[in-house]
Formats: structure tokens, C-alpha cells, sequence
């Protein structure tokens, strides 16, 4: 398979915080690459250069054969990346559906609300979600359905690659389901999809390969039907006698 | 240092300072510093003026006082923001052996060095007059609105306390009264508007402290579609005197700011040189030299607006007011 | 049928649950109006005199337009200081290219205009660029432009605009012929109601609930019988000001902007997170020149009008109360200085509050220290009346 | 002797990485006002003289005080608009206590500061109860109390203060004896080493990293000769006045307040998100009322050191730029208008900024025009450059 | 087992939103007890309404035996209550050190910054937390960085209940492991515990009764030793042929 994006040697810092060195990544169309790492690993500061939040220091990035650079998120949106961020990134004071279509929005001038409207319910239906009010402001909804809108929000473009930070943590077991679902959809359709996830389980279920960040570093690849959690767990934590497999081992 | 300070040495090159109180009235950018400096270039060419003007703000004025002594002024011709603020000037300057020359407005606490002035109480007194005069004369009916100027202006208090003096027992009833909050034109048509509702035709003339109110006064009665009343003024400014050519206006105050600019440039260039000129009269302790302002109406714009050279045709009688020009003889 | 009357009944419980949550939309603000109005008019009868609610409605106009502007601004969680000194200056430029310069009085206006826009290009500049905060270019720019309009009009003080001139007459005494004032009524209404009924039909196609078909009559209804007495009753006097229709066209077309175009709800969000927005991909700088730059065209068209209305441009032209009372407008107009809450109708609302206050105190002839406190008062006494509302809104969780 | 290497490696590398993450601190306004001074200079060699920066630190004790009001009502997210107002109605009360009255000065002083924390307070309540916006609250206040401070000098117009009283003296003639001076300088020096050390040896001891002692030494070192200094050129002219070092303690003390206390913590806290502070048990409307009364109070002490400054209380006290200086001071020294961050060194700075531009300008000589453009164009420069640096910082991602 | 804190008939809406219908609620002093349910079922909600962010509308609550009121934040924090808020509730400008003891300072007039700054590494060190710098604002931290914190923070004073708001949905698997162990030694040390999440392993393997809430409503108490994970979804999403069982029995 040849990557639809590709990102070699990135590397980032905040002031002193070294977030990425040297990240190598491959995603190809048709593929679910879950990204994993403890906390603080830099998986969210990936996801933030690819989706044209921040600049990498340096490193280079190839989009569908061609390099590139992403110097912000209207770009990100042009090339065809859509992502659902760790923090939502959702305007408190708008309603479920402005937020749906916030800069994309139908008929510029004269705003189509039935169609907008018609077309939110049928993407939360997809996912299950249980809204109230769609015209209700996002400051009064419950974390999981904020989560829900954020992910609507990636579908509703045409993308080529969805990248999701964390997207079952706030959700549901019935929403988390169908989310895995919807991944598995969007394989079908040949999207690129990378997702960032702490549930080994949901990994191991939708992933093809993993990818483990630590310190901000490359710390293998795996093949997702191979591996086992908890050689991921050792990955991810350096170490095969950690607090997971203590844990696991008392109970 | 002695160096920095006036009184003694040569006068040649010295430093005065010419601080002027606010922008509500464009006199003082436009008629009193160029003239004040004018005398001053003749009297001492190689001497510099430092003009200031405080934009109403007792304390900038105060900080342009002790600015101008630090940069070692010989004398300071002051026209007081606040004239019990500038006790502190006149303190501070005097210890400092500079002189300071009231204008304008006096400083009754300490007395200054030297005061030359018209009296603004009596230019309210004026105006005033003119107009009670005028109406009688017309056997106008009704009362009189009084637009005065802005409640923190202490000038402003003045002009009221003399427009009291004339309109108070003229017979015409006072109707109602208002402070201009920063002399706005706009709060003053805002104003009379309002009280052209309240007492329709019962009208008979505004007295306007300021040629810019006077202005705000006849647009509400134009905007109101009502007849406009006779309404004064005071400064003399080319607007108001094209409102009077038209007879939108009916006076407004000329006051001879060129006679006593000059006096105070000779008076200033006495105290550089390190004498003590003689006041022809005093007031509030000082030496002092008044000067009278003339009410320019209709019938004497020609001589003392325009005959004396103040002002220029061609600069008032544009457009629409050419033909009221033409009629009052002005060319 | 079934459709239209699942829609009333939707109409009128959101209406009912909207209450109930405390969802009172500009009714607050409304009754701090009437109790105003009472109260002055119990003062003084004059008060609410058609005469002087003509003079109420032309002196609303050039603030409120100001005050529309800086909505705008507003919502995007910035603030323009300087709409008075940019006003002012727009009035002297006009004063001077028309009737120093002579030039057609259409070119004067849009030289002003034009103007203001660059002044506006200009802040957005400064803030996109170098991130400097608004309040501090603005400030700076108050002062800049305070500057250049006494520079302008250096050795004039003030220049009177022609009475006669087609300007003059527009901003003092050209009326809306009485006929064409209900006209306007009408069409208002009608137009409300032919909007209002495509909107629920294509809803109702599409199966989402709607309005019906009498709680449109009703609302249509409701407009007609108000704007007609309004117009009826400013019809006893001058009538209905041309500059006021201005004013209120002009309030209309901002709310479409705002409501239900992209620009506007990329304006909202902005003003709600900035970054939120950007991650969306609004272009985010765009769409604070846009509104820069519409904040100071507004004020340089406020300032046009008002020195039409006073006939004259002055040094003082824009200083003052001019600043304040058009920020003031707007947050009382229910505007949040934090961005991202807000409307136009809200400018409307909030000068005429002002207004109101102002002329109603001005016809009490109170000594100016009074003035002054009883002015601070009546506002703080209008605006609690609006926040407790609010307030209760709050606690029943909408933010 | 290990630990105070690692402590003095620690030291520098901190200060390394904080310029790289481009944390500068105060240093770009520093750099603003360095270039602002040097221009004026070239411009007119009087205004670095000492007899004129004896001046700039007088002038700018009273508004610098009013600005260390309006930082702490910036850093909980409000505004308070009325301070100009507050400031002239406390110079009215203590004029016409002291000199009509004929009390005390003392009892004058304290009725006057009293006044203003009532207005603070009174101001707090509204905002705790009826969640009343501050813009809206304090912009009555400035009316209200505008009119009540021509009510309290009518029929006087102005009020002077007699030059002999204690107060006069205190704000335009005593200044600090030169050995005196000096040895503030000291001890200031002294202090900062002392406090430093202990807080250092606490600090190892409890196995944390800390400053070494060289690093102390130098810090100690260079403040001494830096304020030496200042004091030595101060002490060529007049010297040091007694007002100006009123201002410093109270910014130190504001400093400490801020930085060392729960209370200080608190007001970050409901700056920088008031909902996250009220659950963590804050008692949020006590931390509003806590701080209105402060700028209401420190506006009050600005308004009568101003009349003792001018020996005058008049109906223009306070008014002017007074509101604007001291809320664009808060904002030069890096106080945000939304709230949560900002420090009371900033007043400081602020202040001087922008009286140095005042001051600068007015030895210039400009046309009131020119002045007007010019000092918008300064404030804005001085401005840039700390907004470009702190603008690399956010860009390396600490907002 | 007395119950330290029960709730009777709880009753919340938000305008036309029922979010809390008669619910109720107990805890014990030693006792987990998990809340779970559907995206928008009430847990936060709930949460808030113990914490005094929001007054219940009716119902009433018992603590410690006696009947009271919780009007505030400060009034629960005086019982003894502390919560970890799903939105996690930090202020971004502060630091880390100043986030964990904001409210209660240790020596309010002259803060004792070394003692707290000491306590704040134990703490975190505690959680096995990966935090790179406590004195930089928490703007900067990652998702996890930030969960740790404010779980943190909740142990600083000396509550009788802890209320955990999804305490590990931002955190990595190691962070995770080391939570629920925290929250196991609280039950050791005697603390009531009430958590909320959407892993039933997690919900499994700590806590000793399962309360599920859904629409708004009770919708049983399970004893989580006998309760299979199967039965609590079937009790969340009210059926037991659900997106869950259906993708488990597709895999
Ligand atoms: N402040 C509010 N204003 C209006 N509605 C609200 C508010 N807070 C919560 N709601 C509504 O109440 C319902 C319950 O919300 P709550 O946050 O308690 O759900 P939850 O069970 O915590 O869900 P999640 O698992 O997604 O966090 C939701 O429908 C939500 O939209
Ligand atoms: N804007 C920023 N400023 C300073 N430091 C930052 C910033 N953003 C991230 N960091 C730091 O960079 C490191 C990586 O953060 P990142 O958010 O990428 O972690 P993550 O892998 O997503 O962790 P988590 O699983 O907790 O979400 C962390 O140490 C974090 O503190
Ligand atoms: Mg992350
Ligand atoms: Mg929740």
C-alpha cells in the first residue's frame, strides 16, 4: 500500500518541552493506524501539525505523493484532512448544528438551514447520538455529546484522511460502539484514518497498525493482528514490568 | 542653577512660555499663540516661544508649567485651565524667579506677576445685554433660553455669571437653562430641540455661551421648522460670522485678541529683561491692563470684523453667504 | 394538516418553554424602556409628545449607526474606542472637501467613507500583524485621529455646512411622506409574513417542524398594528425621518448579515474561540478586517450625520459622550464585551435607551449636577431590569 | 556546595530557556520605553535632565496609583470606567472637609477614601446581585459621580488648598533627604538578598532547586547599583519625592499582596475562569468586592494627591484622559482586558510610559494637532514592540 | 452499611430538559460505588448537584446522617466532599502548583510555596504523572496532564467522599492503572467513592455496586461482584440486543 500521508522526522518543541523528535508516520487510504503513548507522549501534538494548528520545527510531510507543507487548518481542510481534536475545539456560544457546519457552512449568502438541519439529524442519528435540541447552545450539552458533534463534524466535508484525538474518550458504551463502527465504514470507503486512543481494546478491535509514541519519540510499529495489549502496554511504558501488568497480574 | 533662571543676565535668546488653557474655543491655536508669537519674533528675534496648550486638563497644564521652567523659560504668560489651580504654577514658577503674566483669566489666590485680560463675566454680561436690548427693541414676546457652557469649565462659569447679570432682571422670563457638558454643539441643539418641543413659539431668543453652541442652537430651530429666534454667541469664529451675514445668528463677541497677544509679548519681553513693567490698573493685587471686547452684530460686522482686517472676505463669503456679503457691503 | 398542527403546537410550546427557561430574548430590555417612559412622562408630559419622539428618533440615528458598528466588533470580542474621533474626523474631512473644496457633496460623502475604511484596514492591520490588543490601537487611534481632525480643520475651527444642501435637508427635514410611512409598514409586515411562510413550507417539506400558518398571521399581524401606530403616531408631527429609515434599513441588513449569512456566524464564532474557529478553517484575520473595517465605516457615516444634523463640523465634532454612548448602546442592548453574544436589533434597543434618557432629562431642566447623577441612575436602573432577566436565564443553565 | 551549583546551573539555564521560549517578562516594554527616551532626548536634551524626571515621577504617582486599582480589577475580568469620576469626587470631599469644613486633614483624607471604598463597595454589590455588567456599572458611576462632585463644590467652582498644609507640601515639595535615598537603595538591595537567600536555603532544604548564591549576589547587586543610580540622578535636581516613594511601596505592596497571598491566587483564579474558582470552594463575590473596593479606594487616594498636587480641587478634577491614562497604563504594563493575567509592576511601567510620552511631547512645542497624532503614534509603537514579543511567546506556545 | 451520603428523589431540568428525574443514591464510608450510563443520561449532572454547582429543583440528601443542603462549592468542600469535574474545572493562566492548592493555600498571608510545591511532587509523583513542569500554566499541558491534575487536586484537603467524573478518560493505560489503585486505597482508608464511567473494566474491577442512570432516571443498582458487563449495558442502553452485544457477537 502506498501511504496516502506520509510524515518524516518531525519534530516539535514548546520552549523548552521537547513534544516530537524525529516522528516518522505512515498512513495509507484504506488503513486505521491507531496512535498510542502515555500521557504527555506528543500524540496530540502530532495531530495538531497534521491538522495545520501548529508548525513542525522540522520534518517533512507527503500528502497523496506530493510534499507539502501544512501551514494552517484551512489548508488542512483543503488538502482533505478533517480532524476531531482532543479539546473539541467547539464554539460554546453557537448551537449542535452551527457548530456541524462552522466554516462550511451551505449557500454562504442565504444560509440553507433546512438542509443543514436535515442533515444533522441524519449524521447523529448515524452515531447514535441523544441530543435534545439541535438549537440549543453547545455551553448546555454533556460531554459525550459534545464529543459526538465533534466527530459529525469531521464526516461532513468530503476528507480524504480523518484523524481522531481521543474520540470514545467522553462516549458511551452504545456511542463508543458505533464510532468503532463508523471507523470501520470509513476503512470501507478507502479513507486514511488515524486514531489516538488509551482503550487497548478499542485498538486492538478496529486498528491495522499501531504506532507507539514515547517521549516524543518512534517506539515501534506494530501489525495490529499480532500483537498482543499487553506488548503494546510494554511499548508504550518502556518497560514489560510496569503498574498495568502488576495490576493485571493481582487480580 | 542661576543660569536656568530669568530675572538677571541677558535677555537675548531667552525662553518664554505661552500656555493656553483648552481647544473648546479655536482662539487660542488660531488668533492668540501665532499672535503672541508674531510680537515676540519683532520685539526678540533670536527668543523662542513655547506655546502649550493643556486641552482643558488643569493638571497637564501644570505639567506643561513645570516643563516649561525645567527647559528654563523666563517668563510664563498663563491663561489659566482653573484659576485656583494655578496658584500652584504661579508658586512654583515665582520661586523659581520666573515670571508669570495672567491672561485671560485672572489668579486670584497668588497673585501673579502681571494680568492683562478682557473679563469673561463681562463678555457674558454682553452678550446678554445685546440681546435683551435687541428683543426690547423688537417687542419680542416670551422668554429666553440660556445655553451655557461646560459645567467643569471654570470660564464657562464666568460667562454664565455675567449672562445672569443682564438676562436675570431684564423682564424676559428665563425659560430654562443648561450646561453644554464639553461645550458639544450637538449637546446644545440636543437640548434646545427638546425645548422647542416643550415651549413651541414661547420663545424669544437663546443666549448661547460659545459661538459653537450658539451654532447647535440654530440648527435645532432649523431641523425643528420653526422661525429662528434671535440666538448669540462669542469668539467671533468665521463660521459665526457667515451665520450672521446670514442672519441665522444675531451676535457674537470680537474680542481685540491681537491687541492684547501684543500687550502681553511687550509685557513678557519687560519681566525677560529683568524689569518690572507698571500695571494701568490692579486686580486681585496685580499689576493689571484690561481690554474691551466689542458684540459684533449685523449692523457692525463690516467695520469690526472685516474693515479692521480681522478677518477676510474671501475666507467667510463662499457659496450662500456671498449674496449676504454683497448686501452688507462686505468685499 | 396534521403537519401544520404539530407545527403551531411546537410554535407555541417553544414559546412557552423559552419563557419558562428564562429565554426572554429583548423583553427586558423593553421594560426597562416603558418604565423609563412612564416615569418621564409623568414628569413631564412634553416626553412622549409626537414632537419630540421625532426629535428622539433623528437624534438616534448617527449614535445608533456607531453603535451598530461596534456590535460587530463586539462579537468578535474586541473594542473600538475611537468610532468618536474617527466620526469626527469623517465630518471634517466632508466639511472641508465639500465646502472648502467644493466638491459634489456625494464625493465628499464617500471620500469620508472611504476614510473610515482605511482607518478600519488600518486597525485590523496593526492587530493581525502584531497582535497588539485592540483597546490599545484604538486608543492610540482616538488620539491620532482626534489629532488629525483638529489638523484638518487648522485655521477654521468650524466650517458650516450649507443649509440648503441636498445633506443638511436629509438629516433635518426630509420626512417620509405619510402615505409611503405606512407603505413601509405594510410591506414590513408582509414581507415578514411571505418570509416567514416559505421558511416553514421548505421546513415542512423536508419533515422538520414548523411554524403554522396563524402563528405566522399573528406575528405579521402583530408588526403591522405596532409599526402602524408607531408611524401613525409620529405622523401627528413631522412624521417618520428619512435618516431614521436610513438607521432602521441599515439595522436590517446587519442582522441578515449576522443571522443568516457564512460571514456572520464566522463572526459569532470568532468572537465565542477564536481558536476553535481557526481550527474550522475560517480565516480568521478576514474576518476581523471585515469587521474593523465595517466599525469605522459606521462611524465615519455617524459622524456625516451628525454634522449634517448640526449643519456645521467642529473641532469638538466626535469628542464627548460620543464613544461611550455608542459602546454603552450596544451592551445594553444585551452586546457581551467578551464576544460572541449579541445582536443588531440590540444597537436599536440601546440608543434609543439612551436617547431616551438624555431627552427625557433634558426637558427637566435639572441643574447640571443632577443631571448627571439622575442620567447614572436611570441607566444602571435600565440595565439591572435587563440583567436580572438575563440572570434568570442563566441560572435555569443557558449561558 | 553541590546543591548550589546545580542551583546556580539551574538559574541560568532557567533564565536560557525562559528568553528562547521567549517568556521576557517585563523586558519589551523596558525595550519600548529605552527607545521612547532616547528619541525625546535626541529630540530635546531638557527631558533626560533630572529637574524634568523629578518631575515625570511626581506626575506620575497619582494616576499610577489609580492604574494599580485597575489592574486588579482587570486580572478578575471587569472594568471599572468610573475611577477619573471617583478621583474628582474624592478631591471635592477632602477639599471641602478641610478647607470648608475646617477639619483635620487627616479626618479629610480618611472621609474621602472611606467615600471611595463605599462607591466600591456599592459598586460590588450590584455586580454580585444583579450581575450587572461592569462596563455598564461604573459608566453610571462616572456619570453619577461626576454630578455629585459639582454638586459638593457648587456655588464654589474651585476649592484651593492651602500651600502651608502638610498635604500640599507632601505632594509638590518634600522630597526624600538624599542620605535617606541612598539608603532605601540599600535596603531595598539588602531586603531582596535576605528574602532570596532564606527562600533559597528553604528550598534546598526541602530537596527543591534553587538559586544560588552568586546568582543572589548579582541580583542584589545590580538592583543596588541600578537604583543607586536612578537615586544619585534624582538627588542632581530635587531628588526623590516623598509621593513618588508613597507609589512604589504601594506597588510593592499591591506586588505582594498579588503574588503571595491566597487572596492573590484567588483574584488569578476567577480572572482566569471564574466557574473553575467558585468550585474550588473560592468565595468568588467576595474576591469581586474585594477588589472594587481596592480601585475605588486607590482612585480615591489619585484624586486627592492630584488636588494636592495642583493645591485645587475644581469642577474638572478628573476629568480629561484621567480614566484612560489609568486604564491604558494597566494595559501597557501587560495587564489583559480579559482577565487573569497582569502584575502590579505593570501600573508601574505603564504609568511611566505613558507619562514619559507626555511629558516628551510637551517639550516638543507641537501644535495641539500634531501633539495629538504623535502621541497616538508613540503609544501604539511602544506597544508593538511588547505585543511582537509577547507574540513569539504565545507563538511558542504559553499563552 | 450506613449510608455516609444518600440522595432521595433528585430532580433537576434545565428550561425543558428533565436531566435528573427522582433519583437516588447511596453511599457508604469504604464503599465504590460506580454510576454509569448513556451519553446525556445525568451523571454530570448529578455530580454537580452534590457538588453545589447546581441546587437540585427537588429531592434530598443526607449526609453523614444528617439531612442538609449543598448551595456551594464551599458549602460541600465544608462537608467534606470534593469532586473531579468532567470539564475538570483548572484555570488555565495558573500553574500547576497554584491549580493543585487552589482554594486552600497552605499560610494564606505569606504562602509557603516550598511546602507546596513539595506536597505537589509526592502527589503527582503519586499518579505516576508525567508532568514536565509545575511551574508552567496548565494552558500547556496535555489532555492526561491535566486529568492528573485535577484528580490530584481532589486529594489534597481531607474529604469523606471523593466523586470522580470519568476520572480516567484522558489518561494513559500506566496513569490509569495507577487510578484505580488510588481509588482503591481511598476505599482502604475508609473515603466514600462515587465514580462515573463508561468502562466496564474499569466499573468491574474497582467498584463494589453499580448504579445506572438512565434517561435521567434510576434504572438499577447492581452488586458488581455478581453483574456481568453484559447485563449493565443491557441496563444502560434498555435493551439487551444493543450496537454493543451486536458488534461483540460480530467480532
Ligand atoms: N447547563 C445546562 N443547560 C442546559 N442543558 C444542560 C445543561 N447541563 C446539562 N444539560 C443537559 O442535561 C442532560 C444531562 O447532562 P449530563 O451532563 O448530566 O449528562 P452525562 O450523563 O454526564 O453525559 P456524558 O456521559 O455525556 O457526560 C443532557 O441532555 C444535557 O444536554
Ligand atoms: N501549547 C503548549 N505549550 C507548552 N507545552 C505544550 C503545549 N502543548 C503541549 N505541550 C507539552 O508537550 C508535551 C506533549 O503534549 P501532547 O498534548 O502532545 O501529549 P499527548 O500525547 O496528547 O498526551 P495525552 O494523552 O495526555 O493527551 C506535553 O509535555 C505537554 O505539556
Ligand atoms: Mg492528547
Ligand atoms: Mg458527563
Amino acid at each position: 500500500m502506498t501511504p496516502i500521508l506520509s510524515l518524516r522526522a518531525i519534530t516539535k518543541t514548546f520552549g523548552a518541552v521537547a513534544a516530537l523528535t524525529g516522528v516518522d508516520l505512515d498512513v495509507a487510504a484504506g488503513q486505521i493506524v491507531a496512535v498510542v503513548g502515555d500521557n504527555g507522549a506528543g500524540k496530540s501534538t502530532l495531530v495538531k501539525v497534521l491538522s495545520g494548528v501548529h508548525a513542525q520545527d522540522s520534518g517533512t510531510i507527503t500528502f497523496d505523493g506530493r510534499q507539502t507543507s501544512i501551514p494552517s487548518p484551512a489548508a488542512a481542510h483543503r488538502l482533505g484532512i478533517a480532524t476531531v481534536f482532543q479539546d473539541l475545539a467547539l464554539c460554546e456560544n453557537l448551537n449542535v448544528i452551527e457548530n456541524l457546519f462552522l466554516g462550511q457552512e451551505l449557500r454562504p449568502l442565504r444560509l440553507d438551514d433546512v438542509a443543514m438541519e436535515t442533515r444533522s439529524q441524519e449524521l447523529l442519528q448515524q452515531l447514535s447520538a441523544k441530543i435534545p435540541n439541535l438549537r440549543a447552545p453547545v455551553a448546555g450539552l454533556s460531554g459525550g455529546q459534545r464529543q459526538t458533534v465533534a466527530i459529525a463534524r469531521s464526516l461532513l466535508g468530503d476528507p480524504k484522511v480523518i484523524i481522531l484525538d481521543e474520540p470514545t474518550a467522553a462516549l458511551g458504551v452504545a456511542q463508543t460502539a458505533e464510532v468503532l463502527n463508523l471507523v470501520e465504514r470509513l476503512r470501507e470507503n478507502g479513507l486514511g484514518v488515524i486514531m489516538i486512543s488509551h482503550n487497548m481494546a478499542d485498538v486492538k478491535a478496529v486498528a491495522d497498525t499501531v504506532a507507539v509514541l514515547r517521549l516524543g519519540r518512534n517506539n515501534g510499529v506494530f501489525d495490529a493482528a499480532r500483537v498482543s495489549a499487553e506488548e503494546i502496554v510494554a511499548a508504550i511504558t518502556g518497560a514489560t514490568d510496569n503498574v498495568v501488568s502488576r495490576r493485571a497480574a493481582r487480580s | 542653577s542661576t543660569s536656568q533662571t530669568g530675572a538677571t543676565g541677558s535677555a537675548e535668546g531667552a525662553k518664554v512660555a505661552f500656555l493656553m488653557p483648552d481647544l473648546a474655543s479655536t482662539r487660542y491655536e488660531q488668533a492668540d499663540a501665532p499672535m503672541f508669537k508674531a510680537k515676540m519674533k519683532q520685539l526678540c528675534p533670536s527668543c523662542e516661544v513655547i506655546y502649550q496648550n493643556a486641552d482643558s486638563d488643569a493638571a497637564k497644564q501644570q505639567q506643561q508649567a513645570n516643563s516649561a521652567i525645567a527647559q528654563g523659560v523666563k517668563a510664563i504668560v498663563l491663561d489659566p485651565v482653573d484659576s485656583a489651580a494655578a496658584a500652584t504654577i504661579v508658586k512654583s514658577a515665582q520661586s523659581q524667579q520666573v515670571a508669570v503674566i495672567a491672561y485671560d483669566r485672572p489668579i486670584p489666590a497668588t497673585p501673579a506677576d502681571y494680568y492683562i485680560s478682557f473679563d469673561n463675566e463681562k463678555i457674558g454680561s454682553m452678550i446678554g445685554q445685546s440681546l435683551v436690548d435687541h428683543l426690547k427693541k423688537e417687542k419680542a414676546k416670551g422668554g429666553i433660553l440660556q445655553v451655557n457652557g461646560s459645567p467643569t469649565d471654570a470660564a464657562a462659569g464666568l460667562i454664565k455669571k455675567g449672562v445672569h447679570s443682564a438676562v436675570d432682571p431684564s423682564g424676559f422670563k428665563l425659560l430654562a437653562e443648561y450646561d453644554t457638558p464639553d461645550w458639544q454643539p450637538e449637546k446644545a441643539q440636543q437640548w434646545v430641540a427638546g425645548q422647542i418641543s416643550q415651549f413651541r413659539d414661547e420663545i424669544a431668543g437663546v443666549v448661547a455661551a460659545n459661538d459653537g453652541t450658539g451654532g447647535g442652537a440654530i440648527a435645532a430651530f432649523k431641523a425643528a421648522g420653526v422661525k429662528v429666534p434671535p440666538i448669540t454667541g462669542n469668539d467671533a469664529e468665521p463660521a459665526a460670522a457667515q451665520r450672521i451675514i446670514a442672519g441665522d445668528q444675531y451676535n457674537t463677541i470680537s474680542k481685540p485678541i491681537k491687541i492684547v497677544a501684543e500687550a502681553a509679548a511687550t509685557v513678557a519681553w519687560e519681566f525677560m529683561q529683568g524689569r518690572k513693567p507698571a500695571g494701568k490698573t490692579a486686580l486681585y493685587n496685580t499689576p493689571s491692563e484690561l481690554f474691551v471686547p466689542t458684540v459684533v452684530t449685523r449692523e457692525n460686522i463690516k467695520e469690526v470684523l472685516f474693515d479692521s482686517g480681522l478677518m477676510k472676505a474671501a475666507d467667510v463669503c463662499t457659496g450662500e453667504y456671498a449674496a449676504g456679503c454683497t448686501e452688507l457691503g462686505i468685499t | 394538516m396534521t403537519v401544520v398542527q404539530e407545527g403551531r403546537v411546537l410554535g407555541l410550546r417553544g414559546a412557552l418553554e423559552n419563557a419558562r427557561g428564562g429565554d426572554l430574548g429583548v423583553l427586558p430590555v423593553v421594560v426597562g424602556l416603558v418604565v423609563i417612559w412612564t416615569v418621564f412622562q409623568i414628569l413631564n408630559p412634553v416626553f412622549l409628545s409626537s414632537r419630540n419622539l421625532v426629535d428622539l428618533t433623528m437624534d438616534s440615528a448617527p449614535v445608533g449607526i456607531m453603535a451598530l458598528g461596534i456590535v460587530c466588533v463586539l462579537l468578535v470580542g474586541q473594542i473600538d474606542l475611537s468610532v468618536g474621533s474617527v466620526s469626527g474626523l469623517s465630518a471634517a474631512v466632508l466639511a472641508v472637501l465639500f465646502v472648502t473644496q467644493g466638491l459634489p457633496v456625494l464625493v465628499a460623502i464617500l471620500a469620508a467613507m472611504a476614510l473610515g475604511a482605511l482607518i478600519g484596514y488600518l486597525y485590523a492591520q496593526l492587530f493581525n500583524r502584531f497582535g497588539v490588543p485592540s483597546f490599545v490601537i484604538t486608543l492610540a487611534g482616538l488620539l491620532a485621529f482626534l489629532g488629525l481632525q483638529l489638523w484638518v480643520l487648522r485655521g477654521k475651527g468650524a466650517i458650516n455646512l450649507p443649509f440648503e444642501s441636498g445633506l443638511v435637508n436629509f438629516a433635518q427635514l426630509s420626512f417620509v411622506p405619510p402615505w409611503l410611512s405606512y407603505a413601509f409598514a405594510a410591506v414590513a409586515s408582509a414581507g415578514l409574513f411571505v418570509s416567514g411562510y416559505l421558511h416553514a413550507r421548505a421546513r415542512r417539506d423536508a419533515g422538520l417542524p414548523a411554524r403554522g400558518l396563524t402563528g405566522l398571521l399573528v406575528r405579521s399581524g402583530a408588526l403591522l398594528l405596532g409599526l402602524g401606530a408607531v408611524v401613525w403616531y409620529l405622523n401627528q408631527a413631522r412624521g417618520v425621518g428619512w435618516m431614521f429609515v436610513l438607521f432602521v434599513a441599515m439595522v436590517l441588513v446587519m442582522h441578515y448579515l449576522l443571522a443568516r449569512t457564512k460571514w456572520g456566524k464566522s463572526v459569532y464564532a470568532v468572537g465565542g474561540n477564536v481558536e476553535a474557529a481557526r481550527r474550522a478553517g475560517i480565516n480568521v484575520k478576514t474576518v476581523y478586517t471585515s469587521v474593523f473595517v465595517l466599525c469605522s465605516t459606521f462611524a465615519a457615516v455617524g459622524g456625516i450625520l451628525m454634522a449634517a444634523r448640526l449643519a456645521a463640523a467642529n473641532q469638538s465634532s466626535g469628542t464627548g459622550d460620543v464613544n461611550l454612548n455608542a459602546i454603552a448602546a450596544a451592551v445594553i442592548g444585551g452586546t457581551s464585551l467578551f464576544g460572541g453574544r449579541g445582536t443588531a436589533f440590540g444597537a436599536l434597543l440601546g440608543i434609543v435607551v439612551i436617547q431616551s434618557i438624555s431627552s427625557g432629562l433634558t426637558l427637566l431642566n435639572l441643574d447640571s449636577s443632577i443631571r448627571f447623577m439622575v442620567t447614572g441612575a436611570v441607566l444602571l436602573l435600565a440595565v439591572i431590569v435587563d440583567s436580572v432577566a438575563r440572570r434568570s436565564r442563566t441560572s435555569h443553565g443557558r449561558a
